[in-house]
């Protein structure tokens, strides 16, 4: 866990209010794994005050890459940034996903944006591990297909793929994967999570989620992220004992 | 130039005027992986209480104007959990620990500071009398004369530590409670803990904090913590600890000029967790600038010309 | 969709909630060349006192973070000069007219109220006993219960017009304060005036406002503002005023969710000059969204899962 | 007075910290008077949240020019602008300088950044109105000649020309034109104009002043910026009253 200065090297639009932002940072590079995230400061004054957490997307050599779309202040001043402005990055913060143990197919489930943490753990996945990526959207438009292959696409108001929500889409799919030994990993808005975590529970499939929750530090000093545990006993902390989750420690 | 930076408040003698403030740095060990605490005045642990308390559901936080709201609910880990996993930890740090109580009764306050007394590791006291969450039939201790005087007094009676009582910013003149700490004996002030605030979310009309109201802090509260601290400099005799919305050196030597005979940093930790001892050094250069040669010379040393 | 925009307060009905907060328009004249007065709720005067006062000496504002802090010191031209010069152009925006009173004693805001009672004009009073200024015994009138009750319950008595009593944020409890104006037959209350801080430049050691305090206004105060407005709203029946660092549509809605009736706008006025139609537009429009068709409807409609 | 949103042309830095910007606002260019000033909104943020009060320092027609240098916060986002950015302007502001009556030659004092409302009076002036100026600043460096002609200049370090402060300086050449009937036009720091005013003052010079101080709404409706009347009777708006004021009306 560092902080860094990080330039940035470019800037893209991938589509809709979709963005892609490079920044090098060497440090953090080195060390990120697959569902972790950096906590970013987007402007050199206090406004707006507070970080704003965004999972690792990509990492190139000592470049990292993260995948946002424009939210409110703060993601409107990051899709602002010019190559050589510089970013105030905390990092590698959270858990990360578990890649350990035996499964021969990895099914990846994004919502939106929530598609951001998979091409890097894609990237890092065992070589003899298959994958799978449902990735849902309210239109086309709002497909992110980058770096991700393997596809099966659902929207909202069906101008691609599936009609439907990208539960409902793994869920249809799934019996063509039952034979094999597979693990989920799924990120997105918080009612597509709790679909897929109900799933997941009956059925009991082996299942990761990325939660996210309002942060103020992101690494553990002012417990503003509390998520509930499923044993009744108190809660996790999101940035420190997160966002990855299996489905049945928490309640969404 | 070497510059003095020690302080005293009461009978401790701080390195220098920087601490940590109480529930945002937790116990000091996430924290201590950015900067060598030693380094600093000391730390101020997150609020305990006799039982463990697994604080407030979701949604604890959100960011206001040059601010946040938080409602953590005094999450911690009791006082047991305190002393065998935590204490050991912060010893390692050599730097000074002052101990943050909460308490939902004057009895458990006692209690607590009775306990933790026979901490060596324990420097002094911070009495949390102002926590929106503590409350005593419905009453806040910390808006409510009697209890703060009550407490100070108990408190006081089962430790020979240095006794700090955090007052509350929620009330009409803050220097009555600084002057009844004095009166019942307790050594310090502490000022300002978080003002009460609230933010909704126009589309859900719910509040944005599940507790519907939160503790505003950050620079946003800094002009109103400069002025309580200010009318308890002008008013009463009394070691003065400054907290609100610091963000940097400069903000620090204006709580020292207003009255304040250390600091805290509170939110800042959360944004910048070198700002300890960025502002350390921001001081150090303004006193040579200044030609001060005993930080501590900067206390209450504002200039008014009234009448 | 047409949507009803009126608002009653006591009283008094407005065409839409949006007015121009006290000390933040002057009388009216430097704005209404950006907006058309007669399109909105209405605009509340300058605090008028007995005699004209010259106001503080310089520097009487400064900024801070996401606010600022002012001590003009209630400059007025005084209750002749305004009858005679600024009521007659007042009357020609066709606007609501609520003239805002401030003075040091009972009497002079009684004195005032039964003055002004005879200009048809003005619609209704906001009495200003909140202002840091108005001391009554070194005690400020709107930090004690006694006193705003006496002004209240006098004030009425002149009056058959809306009195809304404009309350202090600097007390512990807000709503002991609106209720006691309800039971002493005030209409309304607004809240929240400024609070009280300071700011110093460290190199001089000196104020950076001559007052040395000033009231801090701004966003920074909004979240503070709307928990005292719900305060009052879960506490007391009486119609609510809401202020504090509203600076654009989403603001305003939020302060009716929480429990305003009608909002004003201050310090968003120096920066914005057509703030006050710009929000009304964003009001409509999210009324639409929202199939809301009295904007009334919008008045304390917050949702709380409490126990 | 209107409110236009102004793209940006262009932003020099002319030395040492002063930079020039220039924006397209057709509306104020048209209306602004020399000596009156307008009050910018650097950011479309709430961060910083009051306007920033400038003098305008030329117009070139849809154009105005502002220079200033860096101070806090609101300049050096002013100084980070490019071109086709928008800037919020209010104005024209105050009263500007009073050009008419009769004098031959017009006398110009300025201190720092204090020259800034001097090239467009300098065009403004009538013809047969010959002009001085007088240009102090700290080092070399801190002189701003821009547009300006017949200068005697000023250091406190003696780097360039008279070796000490601009008032001094003026204070000895004054003399070379006794026999003229002169006006003078003075801004900078207020120690500048203090102890310009005790001298113009007791030989009765006729003189106007550019103050300046802390202002929140630049338009009369804040009461902000008093600034005292000489005859003891309150206070003048230095926005709307000012910021120009003949040595006599006022206590700086
Ligand atoms: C662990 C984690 C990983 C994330 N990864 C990504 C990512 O890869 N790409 C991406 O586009 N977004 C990601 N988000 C969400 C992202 O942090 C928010 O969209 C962003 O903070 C919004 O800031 P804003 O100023 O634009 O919005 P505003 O609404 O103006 O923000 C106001 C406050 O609310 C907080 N906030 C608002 N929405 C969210 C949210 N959904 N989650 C957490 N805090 C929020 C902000 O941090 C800020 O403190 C992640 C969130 C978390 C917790
Ligand atoms: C009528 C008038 C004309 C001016 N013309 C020019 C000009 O042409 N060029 C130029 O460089 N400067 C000029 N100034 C000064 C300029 O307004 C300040 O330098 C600027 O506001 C500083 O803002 P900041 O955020 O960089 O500094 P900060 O110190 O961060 O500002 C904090 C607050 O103090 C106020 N403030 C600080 N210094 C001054 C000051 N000297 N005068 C007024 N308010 C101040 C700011 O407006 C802001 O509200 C003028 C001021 C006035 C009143
Ligand atoms: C997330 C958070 C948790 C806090 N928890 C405590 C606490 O447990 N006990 C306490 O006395 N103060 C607590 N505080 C108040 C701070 O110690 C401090 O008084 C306040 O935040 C103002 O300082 P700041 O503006 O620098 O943050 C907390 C503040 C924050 C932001
Ligand atoms: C410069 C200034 C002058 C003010 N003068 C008065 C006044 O004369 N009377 C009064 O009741 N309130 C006065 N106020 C308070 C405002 O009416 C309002 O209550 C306060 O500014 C909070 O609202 P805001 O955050 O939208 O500015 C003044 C505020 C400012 C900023
Ligand atoms: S965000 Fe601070 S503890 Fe998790
Ligand atoms: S700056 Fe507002 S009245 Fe002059």
């Amino acid at each position: 866990m560092v902080i860094e200065k990080a330039r940035v090297i470019s800037l893209s639009k991938i589509s809709n209010n979709y963005y892609l932002i490079k920044v090098h940072s060497p440090l953090i590079a080195r060390e990120i794994k697959p569902g972790q995230f950096c906590n970013i400061k987007v402007s050199d004054t206090d406004f707006p005050l507070l970080r704003r957490p965004f999972s690792i997307c990509d990492v190139e050599n000592d470049n990292l890459i993260f995948a946002f779309d424009i939210h409110g202040e703060g993601t409107k001043i990051l899709a602002s940034k010019k190559p050589d402005d510089i970013l105030d990055i905390l990092g590698p913060l959270g858990n990360g996903f578990n890649l350990e143990g035996s499964y021969e197919l990895a099914i990846i489930i994004g919502g939106g944006i929530g598609i951001a943490p998979f091409p890097f753990l894609v990237k890092n996945l065992p070589n003899n591990v298959a994958v799978k990526c449902f990735i849902g959207g309210k239109t086309s438009e709002h497909l992110i297909k980058y770096n991700l292959k393997n596809i099966y696409t659902a929207t909202d108001d069906g101008s691609e793929g599936f009609h439907g929500n990208v539960v409902d889409l793994f869920n249809n799919e799934i019996k063509n994967f039952l034979t094999k030994n597979f693990r989920i990993f799924a990120c997105g808005p918080t009612q597509m999570l709790r679909s897929l975590q109900k799933i997941a529970l009956e059925k009991n499939y082996d299942c990761q989620l990325s939660v996210e929750c309002a942060m103020a530090c992101g690494f553990g000093i002012c417990q503003g992220c509390p998520i509930e545990k499923s044993n009744g006993d108190g809660y996790y902390l999101v940035c420190k004992d997160g966002p990855i989750f299996n489905a049945d420690m928490i309640i969404v | 130039m070497e510059i003095d930076l020690t302080v005293q408040i009461g009978k401790l003698k701080l390195k220098n005027p920087i601490l940590l403030a109480s529930g945002t740095v937790g116990y000091g060990n996430e924290i201590s992986q950015f900067i060598d605490l030693s380094k600093i005045g000391g730390i101020v642990t997150k609020s305990i209480s006799l039982k463990p308390r697994k604080g407030n559901p979701p949604q604890r936080i959100c960011e206001t104007p040059s601010g946040m709201l938080n409602a953590i609910g005094l999450a911690n880990v009791g006082l047991e959990a305190f002393i065998k996993e935590k204490i050991p930890f912060l010893k390692k740090l050599n730097t000074t620990i002052i101990c943050n109580i909460a308490a939902s009764s004057i009895e458990e306050y006692v209690e607590c500071t009775k306990v933790l007394n026979e901490e060596e590791s324990i420097a002094a006291f911070e009495i949390n009398v102002s926590c929106p969450n503590v409350k005593e039939g419905g009453l806040e201790f910390g808006n409510n004369l009697d209890a703060v005087a009550r407490i100070t007094e108990k408190v006081k009676s089962v430790t020979n530590k240095t006794v700090i009582i955090k007052l509350s910013p929620n009330v009409s003149r803050i220097s009555d409670f600084a002057k009844v700490v004095k009166e019942n004996g307790g050594d310090a002030v502490s000022a300002i803990n978080t003002l009460v605030g609230t933010s909704f979310n126009i589309w859900t009309r719910k509040p944005k904090i599940k507790n519907i109201t939160g503790g505003l802090s950050g620079p946003a509260i800094k002009p109103i913590a400069l002025a309580k601290v200010l009318e308890i400099s002008r008013n009463v005799d009394i070691p003065i600890i400054g907290i609100g919305g610091i963000m940097n050196w400069k903000d620090a030597v204006e709580f020292m000029i207003v009255g304040a005979s250390a600091v805290q940093l509170g939110t800042v930790n959360f944004i910048n967790p070198f700002a300890a001892l960025e502002i350390l050094d921001g001081m150090k250069t303004y006193c040579e600038k200044m030609s001060i040669s005993k930080i501590s010379e900067l206390t209450a040393s504002y200039i008014l010309d009234e009448h």
